[in-house]
């Protein structure tokens, strides 16, 4: 089962048992939520900016698969302090490394996902979360 | 009376290496294999007979349409309809509800009517209804779902309660695609009969595997795939009593489905031609033949036997596994040929993606039955189904795949 | 850069005697034949790839998924789709019209407004739009059939006068299966955009023989057959523009098309997917795109120019018999491959049945066009209609059954 | 083309070259129309019953193929002066020709439609003016 160690590396299956920033924190008022109609995943994101526009506060909530779990978790330790066109540059890296398997050296933790490219079907997993994120960076804050 | 072993060997796409090992195909609740016969009749039909039905009095149209004809009298004969104008030919399940739900529906449904339907309906047969009600202001009510895990099956006290004269029509399936429960169809029948209710069979899962005779079951309509019964994509089948379809205005319009048009208007030929506009799918309705005679062939008392057997051999297998919910009905209940279940360490898909790698096809998600799966608090379950190849090998092969990524995920 | 004569080996059925004589098939106008590349495709398919699409993550389910989707795609390439969003994979011609009329049309017309057709459509592009209206309390118009036998086409004139800003849709003909009129589609596209009305055209009988890209056309649905054009039985397709299909209500309801269900509702997924409820004719849409491949590796200019070619010399010979009525275009208008005609001596059944004892296989009857046959005063026409392995000595046989049929009735 | 004049007999091109009893008697009050929507061939039957019920008066209307016009023109020359029971007698003794190919000694002209059992498509053709009458036959008298 070499395949599935390169898919299910250990960062995910860390991130997959003791999610972080999992929960909807008091102060959001941005959310987006991302549906994958096709296998009932679906993944809530609540964002809370500073005046700056830098997400100072990040949660989710959800359910999915481990791949899903582990990429939302992972990301709401990355896209902390950051903008919203940082968070896309970032996104980008990341779908670059899902779709094609390669990683650039800089990046660490994100490499870990490297192994979704051999299982295309398994990409929305991945990106489940990430849509979520930038689609409340989008949206006009709420209450 | 068993199936013999041999019959893998009529199905190409079995003999094949997944990741370096022998397939295991456990996904037969969302289509079944093929076998050579039934491939063989399409390729067939296509290098001889291939011309179009009805209009023709060519030699090839004549063959074509002796071909199509023959394939609803087989048809007929399968499910033991009284005559052939009661089969209607269609894509499928999903399109045969639909078919109903526009043209019988929207002509006898008003405000106050009640449609009756359960809590375990695929979407297919569920939506449509939703959609129904919409258009005419009927009521949709469900049958509930009761018992806990490995105990469910219909509230039969609710049902009497819910079956009252304002009930036009009770849409049910035979059996669950989620749960493997299976009703006992003409007993539900007969209920709403007794309430003047009309009754709609969803049979999209017990078509290939239990015996069937609509006449025996008593029910209006029953709406089947041709692709979940060893038969082609892209065919299935409506039935409906045939006083009951002759007094339908038609669902799609367009050419082969009128007696006469003016620039002012049409009038229409009765079923089943009323019901089939435009140019049928020909080559699949034959291969749908072809997978009638393989299973009539086989014996469909043995093929059920064996089905049934593989899944109570699965079910006790796979619950001894640590946290695992089984769902479906109470052993000593009937099930039907699948397995639905859930493991609190490893979710559907993960699942599903490692046993890929052990070459075992299994599905998971929602299995379109959403509502029915928030109702239980699982947003995903993992199913096995099995079908006339599957061996008590292979069983062992799935519960051996389980208990692997159970250690992966606990670890 | 003509077709080959060879190329006529690659279709098993057109290598058979019929009454002991070679087989001349010249019925194409209600169902070609297939290349061996096309049954080959579906049958491979069904021996290794056979799986259910879109919910799967087992290596089958991803292969079926990858060839239904690659499908689409090459459907857009086919006709020059912006996306392959905008192709819906439906049974064939006459369910994309019907999806057109029960979704964009019950949405958004109203009393007042006008479905403008013409007088020369086929009951499935015709029937449906009298429905809609009906149903809407629109009102139906068409553009009339003018000029004598071999002149036949659009008043433009007529057109002119009846595209007012009440139109809200005109539906037509790419070419006339009874005429072999071929209308300037992009002509009347922009004829009908500058009023503000949508266009849907029927290329049923062009998709085959003539290159079409729609967006060189500007045209806002287009609705074909697969089996029209090489391709299989019980596949066709919708294009839609994207916003146009996505601001769309569903058509068929059940599963695949649904984001969200509960038991008191349900959400769509976005175009195509909202339109393709339940599982789709997974196997004849991956042979489809095998004749799409076919298809552009002969190469579509030299597919027209031969078709064309063929109807202009029957069109020519067949003129010089006594008696005869030949219908269509002017020569020097374009005339599609087909070639439709009537003896007074002979009725077009008789006709038929003495062409079939010489081996051709032809068509006789109304052709799905009683209103225009009614108005031509013609009871039925024989129709000889030509595709890319007719050859000029098959015109010249026809030519001479004819001749003998005339002998034996005039005797 | 042995086939073909096995199907198109003399008695069935003279009766297509000259149909019998074609138009509208003016005593008419039965009407029945049969249709074949498969090919647009239609027939319009026009009857009067004596007082015993038996046929006094018929004539036809309507166009097709060779065969159903011959089997229409030579119907009605056959069922004038029979009853209901009677042209159902014919029309079953009709059916078993053209369905086997086989014709009773006593049968003569009918016999000429044998050939139409090797053309199944063609049946519902030689039949179509039988079933206008039996239909007119069985309707109320009009005006
Ligand atoms: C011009 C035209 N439109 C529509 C159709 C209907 O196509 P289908 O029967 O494949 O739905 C046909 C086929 O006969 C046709 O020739
Ligand atoms: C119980 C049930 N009903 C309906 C359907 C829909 O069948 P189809 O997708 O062939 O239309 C299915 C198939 O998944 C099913 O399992």
């Amino acid at each position: 089962m070499s395949d599935l160690s390169d898919l299910y590396q250990s960062v995910i299956l860390d991130h997959n048992k003791r999610p972080r920033n999992r929960g909807k924190p008091p102060t959001a008022n941005r959310v987006a939520t991302g549906d994958n109609p096709s296998c009932g995943d679906n993944c809530t994101v609540y964002l809370h900016l500073d005046p700056s526009g830098r997400i100072d506060t990040i949660g989710f909530e959800g359910s999915g698969c481990a791949i899903s779990q582990a990429s939302t978790s992972l990301m709401t330790t990355l896209v902390k302090g950051k903008t919203l066109v940082e968070a896309e540059a970032l996104f980008n890296d990341f779908k670059s490394i899902v779709t094609t398997g390669q990683a650039p050296e800089e990046i660490s933790d994100l490499a870990a996902f490297a192994g979704v490219h051999a299982f295309p079907a398994r990409i929305k997993c991945a990106t489940l979360g990430w849509h979520a994120t930038l689609e409340a960076l989008k949206q006009p804050p709420s209450a | 009376m068993s199936l013999s072993p041999d019959l893998r060997l009529d199905f190409p796409a079995l003999d094949q290496l997944v990741g370096g090992k022998p397939l295991v195909y456990l996904d037969n609740g969302a289509t079944t294999h093929k076998p050579r016969s039934v491939i063989t009749a399409m390729s067939r039909f296509y290098e001889r007979d291939n011309s179009n039905v009805h209009r023709g009095l060519h030699a090839l149209s004549m063959r074509a349409t002796d071909g199509f004809e023959g394939a609803r009298a087989r048809a007929a004969r399968f499910i033991n309809a009284a005559h052939a104008a009661e089969i209607v030919f269609t894509r499928g399940t999903t399109e045969s509800v639909n078919l109903v739900a526009h043209s019988w529906g929207n002509a006898n449904l008003r405000a106050g009517d009640v449609i009756l339907t359960t809590e375990m309906e695929h979407h297919s047969n569920l939506v449509p209804w939703q959609e129904l009600a919409r258009r005419t202001g009927a009521t949709l009510r469900y049958v509930p779902v009761i018992g806990s895990d490995g105990e469910h099956g219909l509230d039969l006290d609710a049902l009497e309660r819910l079956l009252t004269p304002q009930v036009k029509l009770f849409a049910f399936t035979h059996l669950s695609n989620t749960l493997g429960v299976l009703n006992d169809a003409a007993a539900l029948c007969a209920k709403a009969r007794a309430v003047g209710a009309l009754t709609l069979i969803d049979a999209a899962q017990s078509i290939g595997h239990e015996p069937i005779d609509v006449q025996a079951l008593g029910c209006d309509f029953l709406a089947f795939s041709g692709h979940k019964m060893a038969g082609p994509t892209g065919i299935g089948v409506l039935y409906g009593k045939r006083a009951l379809l002759d007094a339908m205005p038609p669902y799609q319009t367009g050419g082969g489905m009128v007696v006469s048009v003016t620039y002012e208007g049409a009038t229409w030929k009765p079923s089943p031609e009323r019901f089939e506009a435009g140019t049928p799918n020909i080559a699949d309705a034959i291969g749908l033949s072809a997978a009638f005679d393989y299973l009539d062939a086989l014996g469909r008392p043995a093929i059920s036997a064996h089905d049934h057997a593989l899944a109570q051999h699965a079910c006790t297998a796979l619950s001894e596994l640590p946290g695992i919910r089984v769902l479906g009905p109470k052993s000593g209940q009937p099930r039907g040929g699948l397995v639905s279940f859930a493991f609190a360490e490893a979710h559907a898909h993960d699942v599903v993606t490692f046993a890929d790698q052990d070459g075992i096809a299994l599905r998971g998600g929602h299995h379109c039955n959403q509502p029915l799966m928030r109702k239980f608090g699982l947003p995903s379950t993992t199913r096995a189904s099995f079908y006339v190849y599957n061996t008590e090998a292979e069983i062992e092969l799935l519960v051996k795949s389980m208990r692997r990524i159970l250690k992966f995920f606990a670890g």
